[in-house]
């Protein structure tokens, strides 16, 4: 299974990610961080095709996907 | 923990500390811009072999100059409002060698910079320029600009904008440059093709990205993204804009001489030549 | 050579009579062939309006301090209003050189000074144009130079100031200037 | 030092301007962005025929402000580059001026100045020296040098464009329309004999890219260039000496800019250089700069020899930093003080400061849109003195 890396330094919770990815393989969190944002977190990471969606559309270079390929590695 | 894959090509830290986060709002387009500009340059690296050290950035003044303020693992000039079309032709004059991306916002390019734009475009100098714009001045506070839409309310248009406003594809293209495109921050693969085709370009490519200003818009970044998407519309070469729509797309291609490349001929023919100084 | 501690010439007439180019050929005789110091300005601005265009050279072995002309040595007037609007700054023993068919001199100014005369427009319209006056004056001058800059000097440097094409006539009319002057002053 | 093309060694009969272009391209300037104006155009259409002679670029800019940022791209991007302009192209000029300070850029303008304030006149000035100081925003300074002659608009060009390498910094060569028009001597010497600095680069002086800090290392900081792979940012934010802006505070800010005003300010003896005569004892004084010392010079000899005045004479070669510790230290105790200027008194400032109690009494000598004469300068003089 595909693997979220999210980095709470520079995630400022826009959740765009959330939005635009196709499997809606995350979700918002429930919980608010010390910031004040709404970071994003896995919702059911099976459906995630490594598409990097997710990747291309972050404006703050804080969302990362680690396929299952790159795992093994 | 697996990184960003462009964070490779950015300064997170450095000798006197962190750089990072990026100062940008949450959702602001222009991080999204700057991401699909080193998927370009990646591309670039990667595929045609081009050499990193010739990759150079420059940015003005506004919320997009804060693209190239100390987070890139690149030279990269953080300069003055409207003039970096004017220091970049400084430095193809220089080393016309380096490959330059000049990334400016709506002010920038079509307000302060207009003069310098024209010219540039006019020149066929060899560069690429991204204009992010989002219709507003959000680093001085959401005020109007010259390619706000008629009747929208700013800080300084308080009653609504009366003037109109700037399509500053058709300006670059009226003014000569020979490759033109405009995509939206909604639209991030388009983009990073037309991006990497327009660095290719010998030549001024002058590629206009539509982006969100969620805070002086008060929208959220998602509604402003999906308004992006639904308000544009993709145009071919000649194919007639969708009314209502903004027309977005590669809107031309064209082979003109570059200047550096003209001024070389100058420079072949005269550059052993020696006139005399009157005695 | 005789040594010369500062001496002023200033040309003057109407704009394209070739009056600047008389104080640039002047100026690299001086300088670059004759290896004396020499400043070459010419009128500007305010002063070249109204039909007077100027051109000074001031000469010296020494440095040149003061790069324009105080009281001039020579004036060459070739045209009226020059004549007029210049004529007061010349050195009361100083030398007059002037167009007869252009200039008419006061019997005032004729008392103190010495004046010559060389009809440069007549004597260049002899060589078929009239574009040629500068250098028939600048050829009736050398003699009254002779002191301070060889012949040969005035002609190579009139050769480096002129189009290539123009030398040839342009040496007639130096020719003619100059034989003009010392025919009717033997003396000189 | 790259001679091919340049002007040779022998004896020239030039004007001004191209005396200065020459000198320019003897420094090494490669590139040059102009922008048409009267008085100073005349230094751009030789720069467009001479910089393709000796392998460099020639632009003709949208306006002044352009031309100037040319300099910053070009002298970033690793060539020396220059702009010639008049007074009110000068104004323009002072955004990229500013920024050049902070970014410590080498880079040459000279200002043919012409009288003002708006469009003035297209005659000659000394109307802009205080706005080579104070022209451009914030703190900090550039260097101002004023030539005299032809000899002096080749001569101090290269020296120009030495400054501006050595201190990374803008050097604004403030000269007249007169000296720009000109025709005189030049005399240029052996090319080997002429000295020509180039910035100092962390490639020489082993700093990889991994450890270089671009505002740092030094008083004066080692330069990266574009395309050298040390991943410079040129910047106008007041930064710390890696660049790093995020970490803003008073003291990092304070120290940004003191240095940069220190570097010049307190450099004076090493960059202001001074001509004087009759100084040691004289009872009067003449301090002038630019071509009224040519004028200053000759009246001060006069009033000595035949009027028997004990009067002597200062030249100020550089305007800015101006050397106040050195008039101080040279001049004698004096009693009147002469300022002739081409303005209606703006050196005179400065001047009477250094010498607030060294002097008796300063005279300006105003003349507006033309070079004094002696005879102008000698009637003050008596008038004062007699």
């Amino acid at each position: 299974m595909n693997r979220l890396h999210i980095n709470p330094k520079y995630c400022k919770g826009c959740l765009i990610c959330v939005d635009v990815c196709p499997k809606k393989a995350l979700k918002p969190a429930e919980k608010i961080n010390a910031k004040g944002y709404i970071l994003p977190e896995e919702d059911d990471m099976s459906r995630c095709t490594g598409c990097g969606l997710c990747e291309v559309m972050c404006p703050d270079f804080a969302i990362a996907i680690e396929t299952e390929d790159q795992q093994e590695r | 923990m697996k990184k960003h894959p462009m964070l490779k090509y950015m300064k997170e830290t450095g000798p006197q500390g962190d750089r990072m986060p990026m100062i940008m709002c949450p959702g602001c387009g222009s991080g999204q811009v700057l991401n699909a500009i080193l998927h370009a340059v990646d591309r670039l690296i990667q595929e045609d072999g081009a050499r990193k050290e010739n990759f150079v950035f420059i940015t003005g003044v506004g919320c997009s100059a804060r693209l190239t303020s100390h987070y890139l693992n690149f030279d990269s000039g953080w300069t003055i409002h409207g003039r970096t079309l004017a220091i970049a032709t400084g430095a193809l004059l220089a080393n016309p060698e380096l490959r330059i991306i000049v990334i400016t916002g709506d002010g920038d390019t079509g307000a302060i910079g207009g003069n310098h734009f024209i010219h540039v475009c006019r020149r066929n100098l060899d560069l690429t320029i991204v204009c992010i714009n989002n219709g507003l001045y959000g680093m001085t506070g959401g005020q109007v600009a010259p390619t706000t839409e008629t009747g929208i309310s700013t800080t300084t248009t308080p009653y609504g904008n009366t003037e109109e406003s700037f399509d500053l594809c058709r300006l670059a293209e009226a003014a000569g440059a020979p490759f033109v495109a405009r995509w939206t921050t909604a639209h991030p693969h388009q983009t990073i093709r037309t991006l990497t085709k327009g660095i290719r370009k010998k030549g001024t490519a002058f590629i206009e990205i539509l982006s969100q200003c969620p805070v002086h818009k008060k929208q959220s970044p998602v509604q402003m993204l999906k308004a992006l998407k639904q308000g544009t519309a993709r145009v071919k070469p000649g194919e007639p804009p969708v009314e209502g729509k903004i027309p977005i797309g590669e809107f031309c291609n064209l082979d003109k001489p570059e200047w550096i490349q003209s001024y070389q001929k100058v420079l072949d023919q005269f550059s052993n030549h020696r006139t005399p100084v009157e005695v | 050579m005789t040594p010369i501690k500062r001496f002023e010439i200033r040309i003057a007439g109407f704009g394209g009579q070739g009056v600047v180019t008389i104080g640039k050929i002047l100026g690299t005789a001086f300088t670059v062939y004759e290896k004396k110091n020499s400043v070459n300005t010419q009128s500007y601005g305010p002063e070249s309006r109204g039909g007077a265009c100027r051109s000074e050279v001031v000469l010296s072995d020494g440095e040149i301090n003061y790069p324009f002309v105080r009281k001039a040595d020579i004036f060459v007037a070739l045209s009226q209003v020059a004549f007029d609007k210049y004529v007061a700054d010349l050195k009361d023993d100083g030398i007059l050189l002037i167009d007869p068919n252009g200039v008419s001199v006061p019997a005032s100014a004729k008392k103190s000074c010495t004046v010559y005369e060389v009809p440069a427009m007549e004597l260049s319209h002899e060589i078929g144009s009239t574009k040629f006056q500068n250098s028939v004056a600048l050829g009736a001058l050398y003699p009254l130079i002779k002191p301070f800059v060889a012949e040969d000097s005035l002609r190579k440097a009139l050769t480096d100031n002129v189009p290539p094409k123009t030398v040839e006539p342009n040496m007639k009319a130096f020719e003619k200037g100059k034989t003009y002057l010392t025919s009717h002053h033997p003396d000189l | 030092m790259n001679t091919r093309n340049l002007l040779e060694p022998g004896v020239y009969y030039l004007q001004g301007a191209q005396a200065c272009l020459e000198g320019a391209i003897t420094a090494g300037c490669r590139v040059y962005g102009g922008y048409p104006i009267t008085p100073a155009t005349e230094i751009m259409e030789h720069a467009a025929l001479r910089l393709p002679q000796v392998g460099g670029r020639f632009i003709q800019m949208e306006d002044e402000i352009a031309s100037a940022c040319v300099l910053l791209g070009s002298s970033w991007a690793g060539e020396k580059a220059m702009t010639a302009t008049s007074s009110p192209g000068f104004s323009l000029m002072q955004e990229a001026i500013s920024y050049g300070i902070m970014s410590e850029t080498p880079m040459v303008i000279v200002d043919v100045q012409r009288p003002g304030p708006g469009q003035g006149y297209i005659t000659t000035s000394q109307e802009d020296v205080m706005q080579a100081r104070w022209g451009h925003h914030g703190e900090g300074s550039a260097i101002a040098i004023a030539p005299a002659s032809v000899q002096e608009m080749y001569d101090f060009t290269i020296e120009a464009f030495n400054l501006s390498e050595r201190w990374r910094s803008p050097v604004l060569i403030m000269c007249e329309e007169n000296v720009a028009h000109m025709r005189e001597r030049l005399i240029v010497p052996p090319l080997d004999t002429i000295t020509v600095i180039n910035r100092k680069k962390p490639q020489d002086l082993g700093i990889p890219p991994e450890t270089y800090l671009p505002w740092g290392h030094d008083v004066v900081a080692p330069m990266a260039n574009w395309g050298e792979g040390y991943n410079i940012n040129y910047i106008g934010l007041v930064h710390l000496e890696d660049g790093n802006i995020t970490k803003y505070d008073l003291a990092m800010h304070d120290r940004c800019v003191r240095r940069l005003h220190d570097k010049i300010e307190g450099n004076v003896d090493a960059i202001a250089k001074l001509e004087t005569k009759f100084v040691e004892t004289c009872k009067h004084l003449i301090v002038c700069y630019g071509s009224v010392s040519r004028t200053a010079i000759e009246a001060v000899v006069e009033a000595r020899q035949v009027r028997g005045i004990d009067i002597g004479f200062l030249r100020l070669k550089t305007l800015w930093p101006f050397p106040e510790e050195q008039l101080r230290r040279i001049l004698p105790p004096v009693d009147t003080v002469f300022v002739p200027e081409m303005n209606l008194g703006m050196m005179k400032h400065p001047i009477a400061e250094a010498l607030r109690d060294r002097c008796r009494k300063i005279v300006p000598i105003p003349c507006l849109a033309s070079l004094h004469t002696p005879e102008y300068i000698l009637a003050k003089i008596d008038e004062e003195i007699r």
